[in-house]
């Protein structure tokens, strides 16, 4: 654990507390179960709103209260434990921060202010198929009048399906494969010629494939400049990474605590299973994965508020090594739960579900290792 | 050899003379051939093949023809098998009957009892279950507490056992008791019994993957004939361990199979992932851990076909059962995992829009996987038998 | 293990005797420690030349038995089992297989005679760098009167320093880089302009770098024909991974052994350490390595005494899969045998040593799995 | 903060003005300054450097000034070593002595052993070695049977250590001893004497990797001073296990290295196996291994940099020292598996021709590398640590 301050440690703190009075798995669960299409509980997520959480990185100039990407991501770490279903990173982290870091004055004020009072759901919107791969995006924008219309898919946009505010790249020259020639857009979730369909993915959280047909937006609506999406794009990729990975390290550590628990107390051969060296030693493994993978995220988040020039790589370190950890925890929580761990009333299932989803979701393991080379010159 | 060719020919002959031709599409999962009083035929086709190779006793070729087997030497069932493959035959009857039980009957059951369940299993009319797996009783197996009394005429049994596969759709269950709570290994009877016995309940489980091949089954005050019981009282360990090399060799040698579909799992990556210039793959990376995984499988089938050599070679039930049936697991879970990986976020898709059923498929394909390494003996206990009976390493004193 | 014929029977049995009366680890040590730049003992080898296990795939109009590639591969399986260093695979398999594949009759009377008798020792000469890399061949043959004259560099040749022949791939037309345009040739070891300098290797078997300063040979000596020197040179090459994924099997299986063995007898804490589930685990890992690699070693040779279309991908198949295992019984023997694997006085070193030798010459793992992934068509 | 900043200031001016210019360049194996009697200085300077620093008791930063150490405190020694590193000065004293016996004889020592040994430590006159491992006891090291008789006006002691770092060089020892045979962990003692005693004898042990850093110790009727007995007589244990939390420490800390010499390992790889068109590493498997490698020496290292920030914020000796050392082990043996992969054959050389002495040094050290699991405590023990200690998971009953 990272050395807090008083906020953050009160933060993390009231995080805790929150989520195992208000949203531990069985309300995950209940919400799954429900099948409802928005993939998270408005009640909760309005409460969210009330703590302060959408405005942790929001300048106190706009309602937020600043403390910084450590900050938000204790929160998220604590979500991440009981699979708590919000649109917390999409808004308050994700698209936050493509408007603080690519945003005129105008939108943040517009924007921040709105997302920092819990008021609206925002989403990023960059991939258009099942592998993250921002420099493929191929959905046209096209200079038309006094603004810009735009046309293409997006697909699997977290909270796409519930986001009053979508921040789209869009390409408006080169080819898909160029990391030129992209521009940044706010759509707002009611446009014309915006269609919306809810998926329903095995981690049960809200995602929509979206395709826009002449979706027209005014010249206001660029985030940044014409052409210069790219690095506020990548940028702002890189603190998504970084916040997943939060959520994700909490999500692998509670699949640990809880298995470690079972081998404690389930019993064979006239033993708790935990005596047994073998389990014993893959335990020991899998709590130095999450040793290494807590270093990791808590770098990659204080590089972010640090503003230091290795905040990239330390994402990409952070988002796979948090995968890895993550698919190993969540794996082992079922094999070491043995048959108990294969049904659907038992959470292990759950964790299993979602640990795939978020590795997946803005690049694996395998693209970021990729990524991590190609920093390195190698 | 003349024999074995003559066989072939006429077997050949007959197959082709028999098979439905409205089977020669690939069999869904709602049209495996599980037989029982309970079973309804989508394709009146599947009861019809069934009927007819029974009548030949091929659908257990190699049991002797006075329990309704077919009567073949290994080595003749070995090319029906071949012929079979040959016209890519449906399987007749899938069957715990065939599998698992019958050759524990065929060793240890008395005369009556052979004559009594041997035909029936063969002609697949009646379906069974296994009751072994207890809530507190998993890799612990032997420590099962399913309470079995004599009751004078009649064993009364109480308790529950958990992962009965299909005990909701099966006719009769055999079922491993506790007859003597003094001793752990020497106090279990195999004992077999109707599933509309009055006190016998099965609840579904749902997996992780949403299907519910397996059930809680409880038994309250069930009433059994004591001519049901098999083999010696208090001496069904010795059944019980033998029926599971036989399950974990025929979990082994079917396979686990995912979805594929004939798909090679490259083939599947180059349509999502996509290839470079020279036709690899575009994420090498991938590309590495997919021709790794390939080169598992192939070693595995090599293994595997090097064991049956062996095995037709008169070496007897190889000690590498145990390995095959970790490595299996191991490696249906591993091409799981990079199937979902290789398909993206479009291999998570649970229902609904979006999603294609194949895709959906490959989804509930790996999240059932997960149960490989622990159904039909853990891995950890795999490896446990691994190292002390083939490596002959001790416990800790 | 296979099911072996009478005559397969009785060469295993043969080779295990011999290996354990002539060749144990030992014999080996002795060999390094005298510091005998040749790599191998003469007198054993002559040994093995009178035994026939020279002549095994070797027609009998040759002179040899033509008991097959899966015969010598149960040989060599026996003598990497105790680390025993000879030019048995480089001579009766490597040079032997290059001839059978692409030699002229007379160049078969010529040399698989001498071969089958062992009266020569012969070698294939194809890296020039410490990567194993066929297509890459630039040293360059051109025609030169009534012969050829050739000129460049070869590494690493496995019993380059004694070879009274060596085989050498050359570029007779395209690229380094280009698998056309080779040609290989027979050249003698004696060879005006052909300086050869032993290598002291970690393995302490015999390699050496040669240097070809406007050697001169005969048009006889091409092997095939000039420019077709690909195609042969892959099969043969294949031949010889299979080869020597025997002879890594049989050490894999020896370090194993060994290994297993100290884990029934050193004891820790009062207890035999082969007691503790952790080690028992792995030890039960590994013995299902060393099945898996022995169904892939035995396919493959079959397969080349079956003339089967793929020889080849089950060549690199046997090849990475021994060298995987290979790798890893070698690291366990030391890790296992604690302080004392780590002294040189002990055995485990030796198989360590060789381990990564053997895992190297003709490719690593890497290499075939890229080169599986191709014959695969990804 | 202003005093920390005076001291830096004052720090930094004695390190430029008493800093030896000839000790700029990197330094070699036998520069390395383990002082002692029996120290050999290439070159005087490093011997100047040694007793400048030691003066200032900065060889032993944080040892209070009563003993010779400097009386830092753990910010102000911080600095210094910030300082040092500013300047890139090699060690002054590297010492078994500062790092592992020092900080238990300042615990466990009475005030005149204080007195006698420290000082001396400090100023690397005594070259310490530590008596610990026997042949029959490894990891299991309470099960050490070295015998010390009480002999009313001193101990008598016969046995036989192994894996004696540089017992051949070193001047003092520190060694673990049984003086009750009736108890395990109570009947060890820990004493210290002077390896020029009779009955002495060090054996150097040659390694896989052809070096001796290690000896075997004999002890043949060796008279030993009762004074120098540190602690209680048989309460050695306690006093052994604190040492050997400073040796993981130590261990961990200062990494394992290989012989880099600055050089990455992606810059070894780009030498040996080339790169394609877009620059990437010709071998896309091996990039693909070097790349997680990479990742995995990055999350090491912010791990170490996060406990040395929890140790400095005063949450003391973190249990995460036995993942640290486990962690490091692997990593250094990952690093130098893919270092000799890399170089391919030519990573593979022993001595002689064809080879260069940085390859020849990779080979040494990927052979070294493979002991970093087993000293200091095994991995498997390391992991049993985590497993019981850090993670609660009792002993089977």
């Amino acid at each position: 654990m990272a050395i807090l301050t008083e906020e953050q440690t009160m933060l993390r703190d009231a995080a805790r507390d929150w989520v195992q009075a208000r949203s531990p798995v069985g309300a995950f669960r209940k919400l799954r179960d429900s099948g409802d299409g928005a993939g998270y509980d408005p009640a909760l997520w309005r409460e969210m709103g009330e703590m302060g959480w959408t405005g942790v990185i929001v300048p106190e100039a706009h309602g937020g209260s600043e403390f910084g990407y450590l900050g938000l991501g204790l929160v998220l770490e604590e979500t991440g434990r009981t699979l708590t279903a919000s649109p917390l990173l999409s808004t308050a982290l994700t698209a936050a921060s493509a408007l603080l870091i690519g945003g005129s004055e105008a939108q943040k004020e517009e924007w921040l202010s709105q997302i920092a009072a819990g008021a609206i759901v925002a989403a990023l919107a960059v991939d258009e198929h099942a592998h993250h791969a921002p420099e493929k995006t191929a959905l046209t924008a096209v200079k038309s009048g006094r603004g810009w219309t735009l046309n293409g898919g997006k697909a699997f946009v977290p909270e796409g399906g519930a986001a009053d505010l979508i921040v789209v790249a869009a390409r408006t020259a080169g080819q898909p494969g160029d990391a030129d020639g992209l521009t940044l857009f706010l759509v707002q979730g009611d446009a014309d010629g915006l269609t919306r369909t809810a998926l329903k993915t095995a981690d049960s959280r809200g995602y929509a494939n979206l395709t826009f047909k002449d979706v027209t937006v005014a010249e206001t609506a660029v985030l940044g400049e014409a052409g210069g999406g790219w690095p506020i794009l990548e940028e702002t990729l890189d603190r998504a990474r970084a916040g997943l990975a939060a959520e994700m390290l909490g999500t692998a550590a509670q699949a640990f605590d809880v298995t470690l628990d079972y081998l404690k107390t389930r019993t064979q051969f006239g033993q708790a299973i935990g005596t047994f060296q073998a389990l014993q030693h893959r335990a020991a493994k899998l709590y130095t994965e999450l040793e290494l993978t807590r270093s990791c995220v808590e770098a990659a988040l204080e590089a972010i508020d640090n503003g230091s020039a290795d905040a990239g790589a330390l994402a990409s370190l952070a988002k796979a090594k948090a995968g890895e950890t993550l698919h190993l925890a969540s794996n082992e929580m079922v094999q070491m739960h043995g048959g108990v761990g294969m049904t659907d009333a038992h959470d292990a299932g759950l964790y299993l579900k979602r640990a795939r989803a978020a590795e997946a979701i803005y690049g694996g393991a395998s693209y970021h290792r990729d990524r991590y080379a190609r920093l390195l010159g190698f | 050899m003349a024999d074995l060719e003559a066989f072939r020919n006429e077997a050949r002959s007959w197959l082709e003379a028999n098979y439905p031709p409205s089977l020669k599409t690939p069999m869904t999962e709602d049209e495996a051939p599980w037989g029982g009083r309970k079973a309804v035929y989508k394709n009146p086709d599947i009861k019809l093949w069934m009927d007819r190779m029974a009548s030949r006793g091929w659908t257990a070729p190699t049991w002797p023809k006075e329990y309704g087997g077919g009567g073949l030497t290994g080595e003749e069932a070995k090319v029906l098998e071949q012929e079979l493959r040959r016209i890519k035959a449906r399987p007749a009857l899938m069957s715990f009957g065939v599998w698992m039980l019958g050759p524990v009957l065929l060793e240890y059951a008395n005369e009556a009892q052979k004559k009594e369940y041997l035909p029936k299993i063969v002609r697949g009319e009646i379906r069974w279950c296994q009751g072994y797996s207890e809530p507190g009783a998993g890799s612990d197996l032997a420590g099962l507490q399913t309470k079995c009394e004599d009751k004078g005429d009649h064993y009364l049994i109480n308790g529950q056992k958990i992962w009965t596969s299909y005990a909701d759709q099966a006719d009769w269950i055999f079922c491993l008791v506790r007859t003597d709570t003094s001793k752990k290994h020497e106090g279990i009877s195999f004992v077999l019994f109707d599933m509309t016995t009055p006190g016998v309940e099965a609840r579904p489980i749902k997996l992780i993957s949403g299907s519910s091949p397996f059930c809680e089954t409880f038994f309250t005050d069930v009433k059994v004939p004591k001519a049901q019981l098999v083999g010696a009282l208090n001496k069904g360990w010795d059944i019980a361990k033998r029926l599971l090399q036989y399950e974990r060799q025929n979990i082994s040698a079917g396979g686990f199979g995912g979805t594929g579909g004939g798909l090679e799992i490259e083939d599947i990556a180059k349509k999502y992932v996509g290839t470079d210039a020279d036709g690899r793959l575009a994420d090498h990376d991938l590309r590495a851990r997919l021709a790794a995984h390939r080169m598992e499988a192939k070693a595995f089938a090599l293994t595997v076909r090097r064991v049956e050599q062996e095995l037709r070679a008169g070496k007897g039930l190889s000690p590498a059962t145990s390995i095959i049936k970790y490595a299996a697991a191991k490696l249906n879970q591993d091409r799981s995992e990079l199937v979902v990986e290789a398909i993206g976020l479009q291999g998570l898709g649970w229902s609904g829009e979006g999603f294609s059923p194949r895709e959906i498929g490959e989804t509930r394909a790996w999240l059932r996987s997960k149960g490989n390494s622990i159904e039909g003996g853990t891995s950890e206990v795999n490896l446990n038998v691994v190292a002390k009976r083939v490596l002959g390493l001790l416990d800790h004193q």
